[in-house]
Parts: C-alpha cells; structure tokens; sequence
C-alpha cells in the first residue's frame, strides 16, 4: 500500500508543476515558477529512468544530448522578436514527440489492445499528427516563409470535412480492429493531412490564437498517454498545459471580441476579410522636426507599440526616446494592447527586454482612463488595436473589440511606413482624424532621428 | 506506479481536478506574462518525454525504438530551449530603471 | 473502488490537488457569502457518512454498528441541516428592493 | 481497468462539490453551488450504499429518519441571529461522527492493523475528539449558556501540555502496539479534555476564528477516514472542506490584524486583555427627537451595523429607516465590516434577511473612501469595528485592525444601550469626539422610535 519511492517522486513533481504555475502569476515570484517546473521535469525524467529500467540507456543518452545541442542554442540566439515562431515550431516537436510515442506505443501493445485504450490512442495520435502539422504550418506563416493569407478554395468545406470523416473511420477502424494493418497508416495521413489544411485556411490575424488552442491539443495529447500507460504525472502536467492554452485562446479572443467557436472551427470559414466603411478624408503627414517640436511641447506622452515596432526592432530606440522625455519632465507610460503584436504579452517582452520597467507598461483600460488628459500618443507600429472603428463603425468586422483609444489624446503621431491596413486587412479612420499626424517611414528610424532631434537642441 | 493499474475512474478523478486547478491558476497570471507563460507551458508540456522514456525501456522492435528515440530527443529539445527561453525572458522584467531583477 | 487499494502515493496526489484547488476556490468567494459558505461547507464535511455507512456494511460487533449508526444519524442532521439553512440564507439575498431572487 | 459503476458515481459526486465551491463565489450562482453540493452528497451516500450493500439496512433508515427529523426542524426554526451558534453546534454532531466512525474502524480492523493506518487512525481520532468538546465549548460559549471570558488559571500551560503528551503518548502507544486494550481509552478522553479546555481558554472575540479553524479540522478528519477507508470521495470533499475552514480563519485574522499563531495556539495565552492608552472625554447624548432633526437634514447617510444589531434583532428596523431616509431623497448604504458580529459575513446575512439589497451592502474599504462626504453615520451596535485607536492609538490592542471610519463623516451617531466595551474589551474613544452623539437604548427600540418620528412628521 506504501507503493514506490518512484511514484513519491512523481507527487513531488506534480506538486512542482503545480506550483510552477501559481509562482508565474506574478513577476515578483516567476523566476521561481520557471526553476519549480524545471525540477518538476527533471524529477519526472529521473524518476522514470529510476522505475522503467531502459534497455538503451545510450540511446536515451545520445538523444538527450542532441535535444540539448539543439535547445541550448534556440534558447540563446533567439530574437525576442522571433518568439511567436518559435513557440511554434516547438509545438511543432512537441506534438510530433508526442504523436510518435503513442504511435510506439500502439505498435508495442499489438496485437491485444482493450476498446479504451485503443480509443484514447486513436484520439491522442489525430491530435498529435494535426498539431504537428498545423504547428508547422503556423511558423512559416508567422515566419513568413509562405503567405499568411487563408487558402480558400471552391469545395474547402467538402475536402475538409471528407479528411475528418476518414481520420475517424480509420480511427473507429482501429478500435473495432487493433490489428488491422491499413487503418494506422490511413489514420496518420489524414490527420496529417487535416492540420495542414486546417492552419492554411486559417488567416495570419488568427495564428497566435491558433497556436494557443495548438498548446492545448499538446497538453491533451501528453494527459492521453498518462491514461494510456497509468502515469499520473503525464495526467496531471498535460492537462495543466492543455487548460492554460484553452484560457489563453479565450482571453485572446475576448480581446479581438471574436466569437472563440469562430476561430476554433476557423478551418472550415475564412477570417471575415475587412470590410467596413469606406474612409476617406485628408491625411496630414509629418515631419521629424515638426514631430520633434510637438512631443518637446508635451507634457504627458503615451507610448501605443504594435506589431510594427516587433518588425523594426524598434523598442530600444523606443526607450531612449521615452528616456529623453522623461529627463526633460514629461511623464512617460507605454499603453499596452492585450493582443498587440503577434502573440500575448508580445509588447511586454520586447519592451521588457530594452529595459523599459514593468510598472510603466500600462493595460488598454487603465491607459484609457488617462487619454483625455494626454497630450501626445506616439503610435508605434500598432494600426488595429488603436483603429476606433472598433467603437464607430458598426459594420467594421473590428466592432465591438476593445481599443486603445488613443483618438481621444490631444495629438497623435502614428509612426508606419504606409498606408497599408494592418493584420485585420481593415482600413484605420485614426489616421484621418484632425488630431493625427503621419510620420512615414521605418519605426526605429523615426525614433532614432527624433532622439538625435532632442540629442541637437 | 507502473507496478499496479490504477482504475481509470481515478485517473479520471486526477485529470479533472487537475483541469479545475490549471483553468484557475492560468486566469490568474499577470498579462504581463502571458508569452514567458506560454513558453513555460511549452516546456512543461514536453513531459511527454516521460512517455517516451517508458515505451522506450523495453522496446518489441527497432522501429518503436528508434520512434520513441526520436520522441526523447524533440521532447528534450523542448525542454531545454523552453525553460531556458522563458528564464531570458522573465530576466528582462525590470522594475525600475536600470534595477536589477528582484 | 473498494475491490482494489488504491497506492498510498495516488490518494496523495489527489490530497494535493483538492489541496490547492479548495485554497484557490474558497479565496474567490465574496465576502458576502461568507456565512452561507460556512453552512454549505459545514453540511459537505458530513461526507463523513459515507465512512459510516462503509464501517457499517459489515461490522464485526455490536458496538461497532452501535457508533457507525450514531454517526449516521449525527452525520445526516448535519447534511439536512446544513444544505436547507444555506438555501434559506441564499434565498434572502436580493439584488433589488422587494425583488425576487435571481 | 474500467472499474465499477460506482467508481464513477464517487468522481461524478467530487466533481459536483468542486463546482459547489465554485458556484458559492458570487450571489448569482450561490444557489446552484448549494444544489450541486446537495447532489453531490446524495451521489455519494447511495453510491455508497450500492456499493457497501449494507447488512443493516434498517439501521441505516432509522438513523437518517432521526437525523432528517432532527435536521429540518434545526434548518426552518434558527433565527439567523443564532446562526454562528448552529455552526459550532453541528461542528460538534459532524467531529463526533467522524470520531465514532474512526474509533469503529479502529475496532472493525483489530488486531491487524498496519502502522500507515493506524498513524492516519489516531490522529483522525484526536482530530475528531477534540473538535467535538472544542465545538461544544464554542457553541456553550456563543450561546451565552457559559461565560465568554477566557479561563485562565495557574499552570494552565503545563496542564495542556501534559494532557497534549498524553493524547500523543498514548497514540504512539497504539501505533506500536495497537492491540493494546488501555491505548485507546486513554486517547480519547486526552482528546476530549484537551479540545475541552483549548477552547475554554480562548476569549470569546476568538471564537469565530476557532469555529473556522475546527471547521477546518472536522474536514481534514474526513479526509484521513478516505485515506484510511481508500475512498477518493472523501478525500476530496474532507480536503476541500479543510481548505475552506483554514482560509476563512486566515481571512478573518487578517481583518482582525491579529496573527493567525496568536488564535491557534491560543489555548495556550490569554488573548490579550484590551489595554491601550485610557480615555476620556465629555460625551453627548441624545435624543431620538434630536436624531430625527439630524437625520432629516442628511442627504447621505451610511449604517454600520455590528453585534448589538445582531442581539437586538434590529435589522428590519434598519432596513425601515433606510427606505424612509431614502424616500425622502437622502443616499443610503450599508458599510459591513468584514468581522462584525460574531461570524463572516454576519452582517450580510442579517440585512439580506431584512430585506436589504445586497448591492447597498458596500465593503469596509469602499466605504471608507466615500466617508469624508458622508453626513451622517449611523452606528447600530457596532464598537470594535468603529474603534478609531485601531489607526490612532498605537498601545491599542486594536491597534492595525482595518475599520470602518465613521469618525472621518461629519456627524456620527451611535446606538447601544450603554458605554460598556465591545468585545475585544477596548475603549473607544470614538465616543468622546467631537462630532460623536450617543443614542443610548436598545438599537431596535431606538429605531423604530426614528421611523415612528419620520412617520409622524
Ligand atoms: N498579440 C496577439 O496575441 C494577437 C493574437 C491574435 C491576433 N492578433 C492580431 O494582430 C493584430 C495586432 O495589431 P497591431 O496594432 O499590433 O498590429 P497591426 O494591426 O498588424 O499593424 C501593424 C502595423 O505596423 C506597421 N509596420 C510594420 N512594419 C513596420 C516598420 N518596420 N516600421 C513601422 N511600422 C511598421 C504596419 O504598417 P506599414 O506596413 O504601413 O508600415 C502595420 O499597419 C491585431 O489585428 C490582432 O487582432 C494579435
Ligand atoms: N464577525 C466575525 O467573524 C468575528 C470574528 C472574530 C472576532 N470578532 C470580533 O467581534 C467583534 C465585532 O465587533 P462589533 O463592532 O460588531 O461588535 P462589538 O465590538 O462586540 O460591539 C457590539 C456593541 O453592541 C452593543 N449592543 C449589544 N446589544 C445591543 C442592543 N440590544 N442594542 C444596542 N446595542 C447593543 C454593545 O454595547 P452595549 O452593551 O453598550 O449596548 C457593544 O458595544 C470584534 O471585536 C471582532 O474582532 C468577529
């Protein structure tokens, strides 16, 4: 009844993970949280390595080592800006990983596999092989290694629907007939095959969203095989992971004010390409130096990054211009977006990482609050999560999602390079509006000669 | 725990309770964090190396063998680069200017 | 679950997760409702009867089935009593005046 | 693998008082939460009763007859005022179940009996038979049946912990040897007489917070029974109940500014006679003619009820106070402090039973932000939770304790029948300030004296 030391350890290391996850709630406490889940793996590993005596100590060995050589340098060289991608392709391995060891594991079990056990199987390898699909797919778009628009076809819906319905029959194939020799094979291309479509008919705008409900099916995968070999830690981490990408695609599209079954079955429709009223009027473009005049007048300035100031790399340059006004007095905050940029928390890394301290990243409502009293907004970058369409036009497939409403400032200085529409596709009413000026051209330039501006004077 | 099989009425029971404790402990994690979170995520989803680990200590043939070795070395390359990304980015957060990390 | 025992380690793990979980849920609670939670949480401790009616299934003597039966009964005054007050506090709560509840 | 019906039915039955916490956490849905923990326990009880077929099944029927008799009489005739009373009372029923049911098990496995189980046996044991005096004491006390003073006497220390090595000698004892017949006796009446004079020993403004904490150990209790017994039902709802007991006593600690060691080894020091600085002053009483004229000027008036409304059943007459004052136009809202009256949330409960809405019902902290444009409070039997040396008087035992600041309004007026001290025994020098007016008499009385004159006038 005492039972092993080796299932002791695995408590040990769920209780980590659980803790790991709690201590991430705050900044104060997540360096904490990170070491917690990383002595919770290394118990896991160890403990299995104690109780499942491997035959192939060198291989396990040679693979731990290949998997160090390639993650080590990942983890370092790693832009910060690169971070969407990469959390991709790691969910891309990940599921892969997964997918092949219930694959393994499938064929370990032959020739006498239970109805549950093959059910949960079946199910665990569709998720994993669509995943590891789909996850591919959504780091070459955000890559932008291929187009980020949604592939749409005549018949999509049918082709799509076609893949499901042989996925499942070959999966219900398996669970009447483990040992059939064709349906694991069929199984396997058809879910490869549905993630591929799946993720190629889903637009850009969704990805990260996408990549969240793709975190999740990962977890599920991982707490399926828990069930399948009787291990609680694999049950208790899995489905931790699988709740935290199910609550992260959630609070994403709360912030898009999208429906969260639109983007889940986004397969099967394509993302309702911007419409809305047409908008038109005058523009007023800028120069430096008349920028330069009007933020050195400035008492309050909000800085509103989006996903250009992640393209140009501009969030030192961001810094140092915040910096500069706030030696000469004014009082400087960031107002940050929940889904500005490409993933969430996207602006807070980046800005984090040029030094900027935390407590001067503000969220959209706070920051809202305080726009009547601002005198400038530095736009940087950041086109839908500031366009007030959301609030203006109800026929804007934007209505309805919350903004950053940096309309409502004295003066706004959108820093973009064009004209052109941001991720949504959606024309912005902002950059028409008498308060706004354009200043043309790339971000970190644009910051960099302004700092230079302030450096002369 | 690989000597006896549990009911799955109780496995069951674990993996509700623990759906229950991560839809709530993820609601409460600063927006702050949520890319170090997703990143932490990722690395602790790679627990399935466990998995690959088991099926790997006594393997029928070459093939599970050589899947399951394939599985330890993506889920490893996950482990690693996850919990050491997440550690660069939380190490950036800053509280004041120019401070050091708490 | 009474055929098979369960390994000491599992009943822990699940300890552990009702643990954390009943720490974050009781948290969230409106102060509001603070009493009311007494009553419920008083009325689900009465769980208990189900060790009662366990220990009674097949007692060895005379007074084992004498103190299992007292529980039972000291157990169900509790669970009765315990869910009916809280409805009866629940129901006084009301958002507006002379309104009825939601 | 599948497992029993049964099995099912106990994690279908643990799921159901998860969410009956969950729903529990806001008015909304409270009453769901109360459903789904009444389901939960009938799920329980005959999937238990299926699964145990029982050899006395006539037993088992007489016992829940005489429970449900006993039962709803209790539930249908409690005035709420009674309400923390009943809550120490059948913490009493539900500790000495769970000691019954631990000391037949004990008697049910002689004379095997393996040490794990014999550990978790005796503790529970303890746990239970101390809880069960402890709550009795508590109930005696709360009910005024004995005296809500502290019983202090020489030596008590040492008495305590002797009988404290007792109960543990003799559970090691058991532990070695558990067919030893003398063992088990000797820790029970140890249990008894410590629970007894644990709970004598504490002050009576304790009282709650020693409630919550056996509220929390009658769950644990449950919860060992499940480890002994291998029943995950009751592992998971005795948990979950002893989470529950020990956060609201943190929460009521905090409130109280007290440390949460101080109450739970309480029994082993006096709770610290109120002392502080003495005061003095004039003091202005009043009469209900006066109180009227007061009040018929005010355009914002805020209640702040304590025990005295409690004692004196005074809370329908508030509410008929409140709603006149509101007809003629004035601002009426309730400020509950978090532990006023003699359990959490006594207030609210009271006022919902008056017929209050609960959103006038404002927390301490809101409250306070609104009292400097407050006219006139109205203080109805409320002293500790309004006692101005908790933020003035750093020799006051209050001193730190969070309160409702009346004082900062511009007039207060307090209703109690005399200048005794509330119940942490301090004066209040909120009494002699200048903008302080005494309404001596019974809180009720007083009140419907008031709404008699508004309706007169
Ligand atoms: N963060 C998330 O988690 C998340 C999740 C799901 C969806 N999304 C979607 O992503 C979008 C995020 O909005 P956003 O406002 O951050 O970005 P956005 O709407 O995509 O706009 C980015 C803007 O940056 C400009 N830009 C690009 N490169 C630049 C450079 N080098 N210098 C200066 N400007 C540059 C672009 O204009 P030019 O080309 O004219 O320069 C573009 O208009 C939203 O539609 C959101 O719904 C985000
Ligand atoms: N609520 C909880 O959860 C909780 C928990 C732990 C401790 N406590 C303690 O309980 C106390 C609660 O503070 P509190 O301000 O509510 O009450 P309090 O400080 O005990 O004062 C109650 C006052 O009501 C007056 N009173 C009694 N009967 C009355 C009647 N019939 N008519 C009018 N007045 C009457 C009494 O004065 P007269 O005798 O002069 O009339 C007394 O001063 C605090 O010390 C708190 O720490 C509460």
């Amino acid at each position: 009844m005492m039972g092993s030391l080796v299932s002791y350890l695995y408590v040990l290391s769920a209780v980590l993970f659980v803790f790991s996850l709690k201590w991430m709630s705050e900044v104060k406490t997540s360096r904490r949280g990170n070491w917690a889940g990383g002595a919770g793996m290394l118990i896991a590993v160890v403990a299995t390595m104690i109780a499942y005596k491997t035959q192939h100590l060198d291989l396990v060995i040679i693979a731990m080592v290949v998997g160090t050589a390639i993650g080590i340098p990942i983890a370092l060289k790693l832009p910060m800006t690169a971070v969407p991608q990469r959390t991709a392709m790691s969910h891309a391995f990940g599921s892969l990983a997964v997918a092949l060891v219930g694959t393994a594991e499938y064929y370990q079990r032959l020739p006498e596999i239970d109805t549950f056990t093959m059910t949960v199987l079946a199910a665990e390898m569709i998720l994993g092989y669509l995943t590891f699909t789909g996850s591919t797919i959504a780091f070459l778009k955000l890559q932008e290694m291929i187009s980020g628009k949604p592939l749409i076809y005549k018949g999509r819906n049918i082709v799509s629907g076609l893949i499901v319905a042989i996925a499942l029959g070959s999966a219900i194939g398996l669970i009447i007939a483990p040992t059939h020799p064709y349906f694991l094979p069929i199984l396997v291309v058809a879910a490869l095959l549905f993630g591929f479509l799946l993720v190629m008919g889903i637009g850009g705008a969704d990805m990260p969203t996408v990549i969240a409900i793709l975190n999740s099916y990962a977890g599920l995968s991982a707490a399926a095989l828990g069930f399948v070999l009787d291990n609680q830690v694999l049950i208790v981490a899995g489905t931790l992971d699988g709740a935290s990408g199910f609550i992260l695609a959630i609070l994403m599209c709360k912030a898009m004010n999208r429906s969260f079954a639109s983007v889940l079955f986004g397969g099967f429709g394509a993302t309702a390409a911007g419409q809305g009223a047409a908008v038109s009027g005058e523009i007023r473009p800028l120069s430096v130096e008349d920028a330069y005049i009007i933020l050195e007048g400035a008492s309050s300035v909000v800085f509103v990054p989006g996903y250009g100031l992640a393209v140009s790399q501009a969030q030192q340059a961001a810094r140092e211009l915040g910096e500069v006004l706030e030696k000469r007095g004014a009082e400087v905050s960031y107002g940050i977006h929940p889904v500005a940029g490409r993933m969430p928390g996207h602006m807070n890394v980046l800005l984090a990482e040029a030094n900027v301290p935390y407590d001067q990243l503000i969220e959209a409502e706070q920051i809202n609050a305080k726009m009547a009293t601002t005198d400038v907004c530095v736009v940087i970058g950041a086109n839908d999560v500031v366009n007030p369409a959301a609030q203006e036009d109800a026929s804007s497939p934007l209505y309805g999602m919350p903004i950053i409403e940096v309309h409502k400032s004295r003066t706004v200085i959108v820093l973009k390079r064009s004209m052109r529409p941001g991720f949504a596709g959606v024309e912005n009413p902002l950059f028409f509006k008498n308060n706004t000026r354009m200043l043309f051209g790339d971000a970190k330039a644009t910051l960099q000669a302004l700092v230079a501006e302030f450096a002369e004077k | 725990m690989h000597e006896s099989t549990t009911p799955l009425s109780i496995n069951l029971l674990i993996f509700l309770l623990s759906a229950f404790l991560g839809l709530g402990l993820i609601r409460r994690v600063s927006k702050l964090l949520h890319t170090p979170l997703m990143s932490l995520t990722n690395a602790i989803s790679s627990v399935s190396v466990v998995a690959a680990l088991i099926v790997m200590a006594e393997p029928k043939n070459k093939m599970i063998m050589i899947f399951a070795t394939i599985a330890v070395a993506l889920a490893a390359t996950n482990v690693i680069s996850g919990f050491m990304i997440t550690e660069r980015i939380l190490r950036m957060f800053k509280k004041d200017h120019g401070g050091k990390t708490p």
